[in-house]
């Protein structure tokens, strides 16, 4: 019996593998339970009513998608009194994604999220900051400190702080967040990226420019849940690309404590169970009793390899 | 082992329906209809075949030399034939999805998701129905015609196409028991002006207790004011752009009308695809 | 006859169409003939005499590549006397990339090259600048101005600078550029990134991290494209991920006036030369008189759409 | 339409010559020839057929349903027919490309890009030579074999393997005129320890006038430090990892030492893949 459990924190999860916001509804009930997962994690949640962007809002792109979805929210209200019962029924902790325009409007939602049934927050400050010049929270270290410093402020729940991968140093960031009293990253959110239409010459995207997910970004955000988390030392989750039990196990193994799996879901709607099954069956062959030993465990030292063996 | 419907180690309570699988599909065949068009028929025990009328399933369509599809492409179900467990597609090829699916071989095995979404829906009071569909909209209506029949209701079926040639589904149709009308570019019958007089005199005739379409904005906008014009309630299939076809991403989204006046967006792989009538909106 | 003539400053190229940076050489010449192409670029090269990375230094990923070459380099002289004279007998600029780790140097080298056949200096600044934290000069706007700075002061040639993806806002730094006097930005070099054998736990690349090139990245140099273009008035080159006729026409609506392709070259050699005939057919078949009006052409205003056609 | 080589239109002075070409070629078979190895024969008009051996191709590796291949995959030519227009290879399935590989069919096509690289030398004043190769190393030797034997060259042919059912080629060596002693790690007969008799053997029979080696770098060092006791010339060809295949991308280098006792990169791709065994470092 391999030991799936891991720690975020003072949670333990049974397994390290949970969807990513966004990706992921209670409809996916119809096709597995959720007992089976590490976790769940919401579609991130606003207090304000929020209709999302113009349509298209995707277009696949090679072996991944742009989505402008954007937040379409019917604020908080709805979500505890509709979404949240939806869960209960399941064994998973329900980690609950928010965002908000300003500092103040973070605090103010988490405040109101601080209910039984919320077992940890994770707030997505890859949104716009209204306050300064529009750029996203997570892009400077000096506002992701100030929300994160909000954040723990206004609850004692886990606090899960999910960085954008669109930033020149995300260990900077990573460290902010740290530093402000985050219990755990999410290494990373989409990347900004664009597809045109050559034969119509319009963007793909209604709202032009997009988030760019799937297997295509895997090795971005590898490397940036590598530099986070030699950074930190809080738990880091790692998410992007990750469609199967290889790219999970490269994660742990690029020191990331957990994995969120996006739009695989999409494309093989029992990904995460796979990758649970497919973690006990990896730890098994290669005789890991605990799947926690796993992470971290890249052997990036003594690298001066120039080896081919011979094929016999 | 765990089966994707296993039985969860901790599960207190009833478990809410799996009423969705996610199927590795023997193909039985896949054949050119035409020049534009497949037809795909997969074997495909339990839940898929179960597919009503209007539902779709997302499917993967394999990568080739060239193509290399990453998303599903949802597909109306053509036919879902429970008893020999067999579930069936009609397909136009146009991209890179439907280009490498036109390559899977009979014996090969393909992924379909669903049924996803809702059917269209009979009111067990209508007598006569008018189903108006174009191109691949046939696809989604043919085998609405065919459950209309199983429940005694009569099926005007109105096949709109840029030539006689290209109208595909008419002997399925005609098969059904339906009344096939083949209206079309070439000779202009297929023009709105000549449609709407065609649905006037079958409302004339009392054959139109109820109208459904797919395929075409042109001619659901027609019906949808057709029908107000008469009371006649009617039901539309729509398509958008989609991922997951399971509610998650948000990505299929279309505005529609509601009954107070407003706009709201709803997602067309679960609130749809098949909507009233009514409540859309020109897309 | 299409005009697929661009002009990039004071030079026009005879088509938009030329090798990226270090993925290019007179070993192609054996294939087809560099006369053909809009220019050809060398592989970047310093002053210093430098080896090169350690092997593996290179991985696929996808669709796409990492490698971790690092700039191998015999320095200036053997540049001059051995690598130039291969280009003589071709007809297509010569575009002379260069690097070095400081501001002064970048200076030295551009003199030493400001000599007949060279037709411009491209100046890849996604090299590290040892003077101050280590971190490429491309990733700031500051030390983009620095280094741009001493180089316009070091050569009347003109001077195309490149810049780096791995930057939170590459519009700012490419205004950087521009504002202090570059003649064009090359927008934009590999992604930093990683991957992991699951096997062996070992980074996939001898140096551990190694830059991302190919289609996988395009959605992201395309964006990048656009948000340059958009930002600055002088010529954008666009490079990352081109590997077929309509992606060159993607960067050309995006605001690009040319293209360089890079990895694509490796999968298939023939590809700026299918790329040049594929523009020409392109232009020919939309009734477009001059590839030069394709640029910038993306119709993205009035981008409320909700449309999908019925298919007939 | 422009075609790779074409005169260009500026072209002032003598072309040099297009040596290298990307060839669409048609694929006339490719079969398993035991449970790990294909060999797949290719009809390659031009450029192609004329490989040497020790030369190599890039070969482009089909998508399939689950592998995406996207660079290149670096092969020895196995045999070069150039009368019969004909190219094969011989290969392992080992990941990604090789399992695409696996997949093509009779009547497909496949795009080649060579001939690459340097091959091997045959001195003419040679009278025997000795070539020892393992695993797939035994593709890339197999031609060299032959063109010894063509030039009146005497080949003794040294193949090493896990066990006798697994030596390949043997028959192919053998038709080529060669003296071909099995060596294999079942009956310890592989040890370095026992080939080096061997070669000692060989050495005082007069037949080794020239070494060469493909496939183990074990057996590389051993033919190494033989050959330089007994100022036997000779040559390996080497592997690395490659994008290019050209000289362009300086991913393939490997450290050699140099006449002045210096080590030095080389590209495989360019510079070999063929190199003197006196400069050869452990890989
Ligand atoms: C509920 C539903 C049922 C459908 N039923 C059928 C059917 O029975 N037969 C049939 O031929 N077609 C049907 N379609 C349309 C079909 O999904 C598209 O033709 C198909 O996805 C095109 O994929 P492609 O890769 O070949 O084309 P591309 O144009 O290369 O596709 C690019 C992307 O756009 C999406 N896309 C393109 N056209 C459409 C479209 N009309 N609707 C939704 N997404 C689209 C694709 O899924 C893909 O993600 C249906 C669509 C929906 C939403
Ligand atoms: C000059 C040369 C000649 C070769 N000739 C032959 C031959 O005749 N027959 C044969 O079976 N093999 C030969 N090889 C090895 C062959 O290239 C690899 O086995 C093949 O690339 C593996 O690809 P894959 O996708 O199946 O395996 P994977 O392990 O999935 O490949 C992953 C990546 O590593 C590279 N790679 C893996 N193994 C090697 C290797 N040994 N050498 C270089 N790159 C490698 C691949 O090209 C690919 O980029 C030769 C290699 C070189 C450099
Ligand atoms: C359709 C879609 C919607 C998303 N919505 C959210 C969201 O609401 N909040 C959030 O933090 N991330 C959101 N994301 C980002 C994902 O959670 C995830 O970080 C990203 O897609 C990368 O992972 P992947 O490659 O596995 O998809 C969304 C992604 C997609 C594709
Ligand atoms: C093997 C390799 C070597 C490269 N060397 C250089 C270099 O020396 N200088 C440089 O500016 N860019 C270098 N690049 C980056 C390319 O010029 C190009 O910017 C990048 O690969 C993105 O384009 P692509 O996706 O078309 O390859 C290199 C890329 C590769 C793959
Ligand atoms: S396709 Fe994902 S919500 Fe409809
Ligand atoms: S493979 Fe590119 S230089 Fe050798």
């Amino acid at each position: 019996m391999v030991d799936l459990r891991v720690k975020i924190g003072r949670m333990t999860l049974a397994n390290p593998v949970m969807p990513a916001s966004g990706t992921f509804s209670e409809g996916l009930a119809r096709v597995f339970s959720f007992d089976h997962l590490g976790a769940v994690v919401t579609k991130t949640i606003t207090a304000e009513l929020r209709g999302g962007n113009p349509t298209p809002r995707v277009c696949e792109v090679g072996q991944g998608m742009l989505n402008s979805i954007g937040i379409p929210s019917k604020g908080v209200a709805n979500f505890i009194d509709k979404i949240m019962p939806e869960y209960e029924r399941f064994s998973a902790p329900l980690v609950v994604s928010v965002s908000a325009p300003t500092v103040e409007l973070f605090g103010d939602i988490v405040r109101q999220l601080d209910i039984p049934g919320t077992a940890a927050i994770e707030a997505n400050i890859s949104c716009p900051n209204i306050e300064e010049d529009g750029k996203a929270f997570a892009m400077r270290s000096r506002s992701t400190s100030a929300v994160v410093k909000e954040l723990r402020a206004a609850t004692k729940l886990p606090l899960w702080v999910k960085l954008t991968p669109n930033t020149a140093d995300v260990a900077a960031v990573a460290l902010a967040a740290q530093d402000q009293g985050a219990d755990a990253l999410v290494v990373a959110n989409t990347i900004l990226a664009m597809s045109i239409d050559t034969e119509t010459f319009k963007p793909r995207l209604g709202n032009i420019l997009g988030g760019y997910s799937g297997p295509a970004i895997k090795p971005i955000a590898l490397r940036m849940t590598y530099q986070c988390a030699k950074a930190v030392s809080i738990p880091v989750i790692g998410c992007g690309g990750i469609a199967s039990t290889e790219d999970a196990v490269e994660f742990l193994l690029a020191g990331a404590t957990a994995v969120q799996v996006g739009t695989a879901t999409f494309v093989k709607p029992n990904t995460m169970l796979e990758i649970v099954d497919g973690l006990e069956a990896f730890c098994q062959r290669k005789g890991i009793a605990k799947v926690a030993d796993l992470i971290g465990a890249v052997r990036d030292t003594d690298m001066n390899v120039d080896k081919l063996e011979a094929l016999p | 082992m765990l089966s994707p419907a296993r039985a969860p180690s901790t599960a207190p309570q009833a478990e809410a329906a799996f009423d969705v699988a996610d199927t590795q599909a023997l193909v039985v065949s896949n054949t050119a209809v035409n020049s534009d068009y497949f037809h795909m028929v997969l074997e495909a025990d339990g839940l898929a075949a179960q597919a009503r009328a209007g539902q779709f399933f997302n499917i993967a369509c394999p990568a080739t030399g060239n193509d290399l599809p990453y998303l599903r492409r949802p597909m109306s179900v053509y036919r879902a034939a429970p008893a020999k467990g067999q579930v069936e597609f009609l397909y136009k090829v146009t991209g890179a999805g439907t280009r490498g699916l036109a390559t899977v071989r009979a014996g090969d095995s393909v992924a379909i998701l669903g049924p996803l979404g809702n059917g269209f829906t009979l009111d067990p009071n209508w007598k006569n129905i008018v189903v108006l569909g174009r191109g691949v909209g046939l696809a989604t209506l043919a085998p609405l015609a065919e459950l209309a029949a199983e429940q005694g209701v009569g099926v005007t079926a109105i096949l709109s196409a840029r030539s006689r040639a290209l109208v595909m589904s008419v002997e399925r149709f005609a098969k059904s028991g339906a009344t096939v009308e083949v209206v079309t570019d070439e000779d202009g019958s297929s023009e709105p002006a000549a449609v709407e007089k065609l649905l006037e005199r079958l409302i004339a005739q009392g054959k139109a207790d109820a109208f459904f379409t797919c395929g075409s904005n042109r001619l659901m906008l027609l019906m949808k004011r057709v029908g107000e014009k008469h009371g006649i309630p009617g039901e539309v299939a729509m398509e958008q752009q989609m991922a997951c076809g399971l509610g998650m991403c948000f990505c299929c989204v279309r505005s529609f009308a509601t009954p107070d006046g407003d706009t709201e967006q709803r997602r067309v792989c679960l609130e749809g695809p098949v909507f009233a009538l009514r409540e859309a909106l020109s897309w």
